[in-house]
């Protein structure tokens, strides 16, 4: 039951009426901070006219009781002492509006993450929470009405990747009739689904679920698609961004192309002489070429590198004679820049799958026959270089097949984390090469993670199927034969925990399951876009649980593989989530903005400028006629970089104002 | 066939042994161990082991005290590191392998004229005596007190490497004894003094 | 022996627990103490943080309010150099910093009272051990003792 | 630049042939050394298992005699190289380490305040001198002499110091400025049963075949190392090791004795004589001089 203090301090600085209340957060805060102590200390506090404790001040009941006091106490100021303000400020304040109050006469107290769960001497974290609940106190005296600025929304949305991920965003946003703008850095969009063969559990093909929605996205009217284009600068606030999208030459002009790939079979060279990106280099291809059959858009492209016409200016062009009056290839494209104006931006940039030369032991680049996950793909992929035959180098069949999980995954010296897709997508392997070859295929696994719908039951398929699952991390793969029946294969090396002993395994083919990395440039990404990464160089979401595709910076959103290791399904509920999100934004048709903008109070202004280069975002320009500094209120994005730069005191920032904060410092080391 | 009934009782565990195998030096991650066995698998020893080293890792953290100190395993780590540098949660596990052995030396858990423990013990006294090793010396003092017909075997070496002057009659000693005593035995009292 | 006592501090002041006083950005330090909380991890309970837009908002007077109010410390945590949320916030900061250290270094304040650390949002562990290591630093200095003298800098520098 | 050269136990007994080529190529390419002044064994890893503590005070009073000279100490022995690498860095990391090593370092009048770097000859000659200053001085180039590099556990391993952990190839260059051609050795990194041999013959001697027999598989005609024990171990016991289906038979140097000889020092002062596996047979069928 909650407890109503009356204090016996009277006094009542500035006449505010102060409400204080602290919550337990079930034991998260009660188990370390003794609250019922935070809550009596502050009820003795100035200008507090009631204090209480509460279990769950974010309940229903928690913000009716704030509301209730606000009516029945006539208060005009709130603290709340619970979790991070960057959780539950937004929660507290309309509980407070809706009391009546405005909403910016509240402060919160972080005595959870900045308190109860970093403590553990319960008197030094009451102590902590003290201090801080009496600075707040005291700041929030001091506070004023405010009220958030609204500036329209634009309607257009950017995607920057045309994996599933993107795909998916782009067509849920398409649909619901906003324009999307899909920029892809690929020659086509697919990602890395266009790649796989059949997809866990089901078993569906890849191309078959993919390649629908390819081409919805290259023929929606509501989808601009720039394949071939990068983003390269990003300027602007949510709401009304201005990105600036680089587009690569492809020397075909694409309105022009009809995909027909005449070009390609004309081209001088008579087989294909570059290593096949999309096939991982398991084929080569030309110089003019189409990425693989089913690429969206279907414009070929062709390569600098390797086009005898970039390199000598002396080719027979036979490429252009078949194109004839298509005219579709021109060797004098030049790269373009595009600027375009979007309110919200969804960041779809997909992940990389971890280099296996970067383990030595297990001889990728040194064995012929020891491949990563994706090149199996490939392999046993109908369209891909081998069609859809799983053979070696030589040609042969592989009689006996090593899976070796976690490859880059779990392990210190590469990358830590479990990436939590290559368990179930190596049982796919394991499947497939066993449907394909009748080979023996062994699993070299640490812990079978197969949680999700439907995967626990394809374990046990595997399981019945007569596949071999070895528990232990594998030491080695070896050419080295120690045994007779070794000669010639490879060898690999592990523990059989279960077991207890050191087995040798000899198979003809190895394949590491290898796992997924952040994109090599998603730290200069996180940059021009302005939010954040974790530590492992993923893309870090607001809130882990509760806003798992929003970030830091209003308007900007992230799904699929660039926020963390996920499958498919995951992705794309993340994408449908993004766009979601993104629609909440634009069907608002207005959005709010903080108003913790900068104010200058002309009296004191002494027109000396040194405020003018502090801002980054030109928001501050020189009145010639009155020889004073003047803020634009809609480009301040409210830093306060100008406050503190401003010589004569004459320049404030709405809720950070020099006064409350100087209460706030005063409030935190004043003695009780 | 002989049945063999095993069960293990919590009480058959011994806690203290737990808690210091993962404060010792070194042991500061033996928690986090995965039981992934890629030590054993990169072990060149571990063929030898009845204990594999990743099973001894996960028998010491849980306590069981006897059945890890008195496995062959640590006496048979050569301290090749290969374990240590491959492990996915960087276990000290070479330097845990040490650790066990000092112990098991402390508490005498190993066979009668086991030659390992008694050739650390030669070598711990000479460097006392002579503050350097003179391996024709120490190979001896070994054999005698382990395996005398082993010496008489590996005479025929011995006496090759006499002749191509590798095995000097003439033990090996520094000028300031005193020096190593007296350092030695500062270790030993603040080893006492601060109950390391 | 003898010297290992002296060099130990008087019973008197083992007792002191330092007040340090924290500026953190809201986009970047601010919310690695949150990771820092969601994770768990322990450190010392001396720091008191003030929540800022950017660590571009903190008036150097400020830091000379706090030191004149009885901290013994003071933090500011800000985004790492290129990472500010408002561009170039925190390099104004920087030079700040900087120049309040000059002015700190003449008021007789010693330099590890006062401290600037770029932690962004994923670094909950550098919280930790940058209030570990501050708060371990300004024990072993003690509390914080200004004269008058500095007690009249201080108000010169207000008034600038 | 000086260094403080610190020989170790087995470079006085077993390993005397590895200190008398070093010294000859610390001549041929003027590096000035000066032996450490009444050094002690480091307690090798034998120490180590009976009495953690005391072996880094051991250790450490070799490291504050360099100190005390202001000069690196150059540890050519892998055993001694690990041990005082790992004695400072666990002087570093744990602080009631560094406690009882000051206080007995202390009791014999000697300071470590950890300003003394522990460099192994391969260091030393790859980036101190330098391939291109070694190459220039050879006057015997090893021609068509085939070298199986052995590196063994304990200079890469646990610390890469100056070399890839996986994949060393510091020797690899040593031996190639020298006109030796090298041999792809994929065990070079592996365990030769170290003291498992004495103690343990069956087990140290399984080891030793691989090893061998590896090298031969890839056409070596000697094996070059770079610790004492593993020379020893590879060259002693490779009768014994191998059988009379497959009998085992390589010279094996250190790597020291093949750089002496390119760089024009006779057998005779590089201890080519104290082999128990002849090596001239081998340099007389490549037409190499070693007089």
């Amino acid at each position: 039951m909650p407890e109503t203090r009356t204090p016996t301090n009277g006094s009542n600085a500035g006449g505010a009426r102060v409400g204080v209340y602290v919550c337990h957060c079930g034991t998260n805060i009660a188990g370390t901070v003794d609250v019922r102590a935070v809550s009596e200390y502050a009820a003795e506090l100035p200008g507090v006219v009631v204090s209480r404790d509460y279990k769950y001040m974010c309940s229903d009941p928690g913000q009716a009781l704030i509301q209730q006091d606000v009516r029945e106490h006539s208060l005009n100021r709130i603290v709340v002492a619970s979790c991070s303000p960057l959780l539950h400020e937004p929660t507290f304040r309309r509980t407070i509006d809706r009391a009546g109050l405005n909403p910016f006469l509240l402060q919160m107290v972080n005595i959870r993450e900045h308190v109860s769960w970093v403590h553990l001497d319960k008197q030094a974290a009451t102590a902590k929470a003290n201090d801080l609940v009496r600075a707040a106190v005291r700041r929030v005296s001091l506070h004023k009405p405010l009220q958030k600025r609204r500036v329209p929304i634009n309607t257009n949305v950017l995607v920057v990747g045309g994996g599933i991920a993107g795909i998916h965003a782009a067509l849920t946003l398409a649909e619901a009739g906003k324009r999307v703008y899909l920029v892809e850095r690929e020659p086509t969009i697919g990602g890395h689904m266009a790649m796989f063969d059949k997809t866990f559990p089901t078993l569906d093909c890849a191309a078959c679920i993919l390649t629908p929605k390819m081409t919805a996205v290259g023929s929606h009217p509501g989808i601009t698609l720039w394949t071939y284009s990068e983003v390269v600068k990003v300027a602007g606030y949510v709401g009304n961004y201005r990105v600036k999208v680089k587009r690569k030459p492809r020397y075909i002009h694409e309105d022009l192309c009809l995909g027909c790939q005449e070009c390609v079979t004309a081209c001088v060279y008579k087989e294909g002489k570059t290593p096949d990106e999309f096939n991982l280099g398991l084929s080569k291809r030309k110089p003019v070429y189409l990425p693989f059959p089913q690429a969206v858009p279907q414009k070929v492209v062709i390569d600098p590198e390797t086009c005898i016409e970039f390199k000598s200016k002396k080719c027979k062009k036979t490429c252009v004679e078949a194109c004839g009056d298509r005219q579709a290839i021109d060797f004098t494209q030049k790269e373009t820049l595009e600027d375009i104006e979007v309110g919200t931006i969804i960041l779809a940039t997909g992940f990389k799958t971890f280099d296996p030369v970067r383990n030595p032991y297990y001889g990728y680049g040194r064995y012929p026959n020891v491949y990563t996950s994706l090149e199996v793909e490939r392999l046993i992929n109908a369209a891909g270089p081998t069609a859809g035959e799983l053979v070696l180098r030589d040609g042969k069949r592989p009689k006996a097949v090593g899976i070796i999980h976690c490859v880059g995954s779990r392990d210190a010296n590469t990358n830590r984390w479990c990436s939590k897709v290559c368990c179930m997508y190596s049982l796919k392997l394991a499947h497939l090469v066993k449907e394909r070859t009748g080979a023996e295929v062994y699993n070299f696994y640490i812990d079978m993670r197969t949680p999700g719908k439907g995967y626990e039951e394809f374990y046990d398929r595997l399981l019945d199927e007569g596949v071999h699952f070895v528990r232990g991390r594998v030491a080695e793969v070896t050419d080295w034969a120690a045994h007779p029946s070794e000669k010639g294969r490879l060898v690999i090396r592990a523990e059989d925990t279960l077991a207890a002993f050191v087995r040798r395994i000899p198979v003809d083919m190895v394949v590491l399951s290898v796992g997924m990395e952040p994109q090599p440039d998603a730290q200069a990404v996180r940059r021009m876009f302005n939010i954040s990464c974790s530590s492992e160089g993923w893309f870090l979401e607001r809130h882990p649980k509760l806003a798992p595709v929003s970030t830091f910076t209003e308007g900007v959103f992230i799904s699929g593989a660039c926020q963390g290791p996920k499958d498919i399904p995951d992705t794309v509920a993340q994408a449908g989530a993004a766009a979601a999100e993104a629609m909440a934004l634009i069907d608002a048709q207005f959005v709010e903005l903080e108003p913790y903008t900068a104010f200058i109070s002309e009296d004191a202004c002494s027109g000396c400028r040194s405020c003018i280069p502090l801002c980054p975002y030109q928001a501050i320009s020189f009145a010639e006629e009155k020889k004073k500094a003047t803020i634009n209120e809609v480009l301040c994005k409210g830093c306060g970089t100008c406050v503190a730069g401003c010589p004569s005191g004459s320049i404030q920032q709405n809720f950070f104002e020099d006064e409350e904060i100087f209460e706030e410092i005063e409030g935190v080391l004043a003695y009780a | 066939m002989e049945l063999k009934r095993t069960v293990k009782f919590e009480a058959d565990r011994d806690p203290e042994f737990a808690r210091w195998i993962s404060h010792t030096v070194g042991g500061e991650r033996i928690r986090h161990c995965l039981q992934c066995g890629l030590c054993s698998a990169s072990c060149p020893l571990s063929l030898y082991m009845d204990y594999t080293p990743r099973r001894l890792m996960h028998l010491s953290r849980e306590g069981f005290k006897e059945e890890v100190l008195s496995s062959s395993s640590i006496w048979l780590c050569t301290a090749c590191y290969a374990c240590m540098v491959e492990c996915p949660k960087k276990i000290n596990i070479t330097h845990l392998m040490y650790a066990l052995k000092e112990r098991a030396i402390e508490e005498r858990f190993y066979p009668k004229r086991f030659p390992i423990p008694v050739m650390a013990q030669q070598f711990c006294r000479m460097v006392r005596g002579s503050g350097r090793i003179t391996e024709s010396w120490l190979i001896v003092r070994v054999f005698l007190r382990t395996a005398i017909w082993r010496l008489l075997s590996m005479s025929g070496l011995g006496w090759k490497l006499f002749l191509a002057g590798r095995m000097p009659a003439k033990k090996e000693k520094i000028q300031r004894q005193d020096e190593i005593v007296a350092l030695l035995d500062s270790v030993a009292e603040t080893r006492k003094e601060l109950a390391l | 022996m003898r010297n290992r006592q002296l060099s130990r501090a008087p019973l008197l002041q083992a007792a002191f627990e330092p007040r340090i006083v924290a500026f953190f950005c809201n986009w970047c330090t601010y919310l690695a103490a949150d990771l820092a909380g969601t994770s768990r991890m322990k450190y010392a309970p001396n720091v008191r943080v003030i929540r800022l837009m950017c660590s571009g908002r903190v008036d150097p007077q400020f830091v000379l309010d706090a030191f004149a109010q009885g901290a013994d410390g003071v933090l500011i945590g800000g985004c790492h150099p290129g990472d500010c949320h408002y561009q170039e916030g925190n390099y104004k900061t920087l030079r700040r910093y900087h120049l309040l250290k000059c002015v700190l270094r003449q008021m007789g304040i010693e330099e590890e009272r006062f401290r600037l650390e770029w932690i962004s949002a994923a670094e909950g562990d550098r919280v930790r051990s940058v209030i570990n290591d501050m708060v371990e630093k300004v024990r072993a200095l003690g509390p914080l003792q200004l004269d008058a003298e500095t007690e009249d800098i201080r108000e010169e520098v207000a008034v600038c | 630049m000086k260094y403080a050269y610190y020989p170790g136990c087995s470079l006085r007994g077993t390993g005397r042939a590895y200190e008398e080529s070093l010294l000859a190529v610390f001549r041929s390419l003027a590096i000035e050394v000066q032996e450490l002044d009444d050094w002690n064994c480091c307690g090798a890893t034998t120490y180590l298992s009976v009495d953690e503590l005391t072996s880094y005070a051991l250790a450490a009073r070799n490291l504050a005699l360099a100190e005390r000279e202001r000069m690196d100490i150059i540890a050519p022995c892998a055993a001694c190289y690990l041990v005082l690498n790992k004695t400072q860095r666990y002087i570093r990391d744990y602080p009631d380490i560094k406690t009882v090593v000051s206080r007995a370092l202390g009791a014999i009048g000697l300071e470590y305040h950890d300003r003394v770097r522990v460099r192994h000859p391969l260091d030393v000659f790859l980036n101190d001198i330098g391939l291109e200053a070694i190459a220039a001085k050879v006057v015997r180039p090893l021609k068509g002499l085939k070298v199986a590099p052995y590196y063994g556990c304990q200079i890469v391993r646990p610390y890469a110091t100056f070399d890839d952990q996986r994949n060393p190839t510091s020797m690899d260059q040593l031996l190639a400025a020298c006109g030796a051609t090298v041999a792809p050795y994929p065990l070079k990194t592996r365990c030769c049963g170290g003291s498992q041999k004495g103690t343990l013959p069956e087990i140290g001697l399984h080891l030793i075949r691989y090893l061998i027999a590896e090298a031969q598989m890839n056409g070596a005609d000697v094996i070059a190392t770079v610790c004492p024990l593993c020379q020893f171990n590879l060259e002693c016991f490779q009768k014994e090791a191998g059988s009379i289906r497959h009998p085992l038979s390589i010279p094996v140097l250190y790597f020291t004795q093949l750089m002496a000889l390119a760089l024009g020092a006779s057998a005779a002062t590089i201890g080519l004589q104290r082999s128990l596996v002849p090596v001239e047979p081998v340099l007389e069928a490549k037409e190499i001089a070693y007089a």
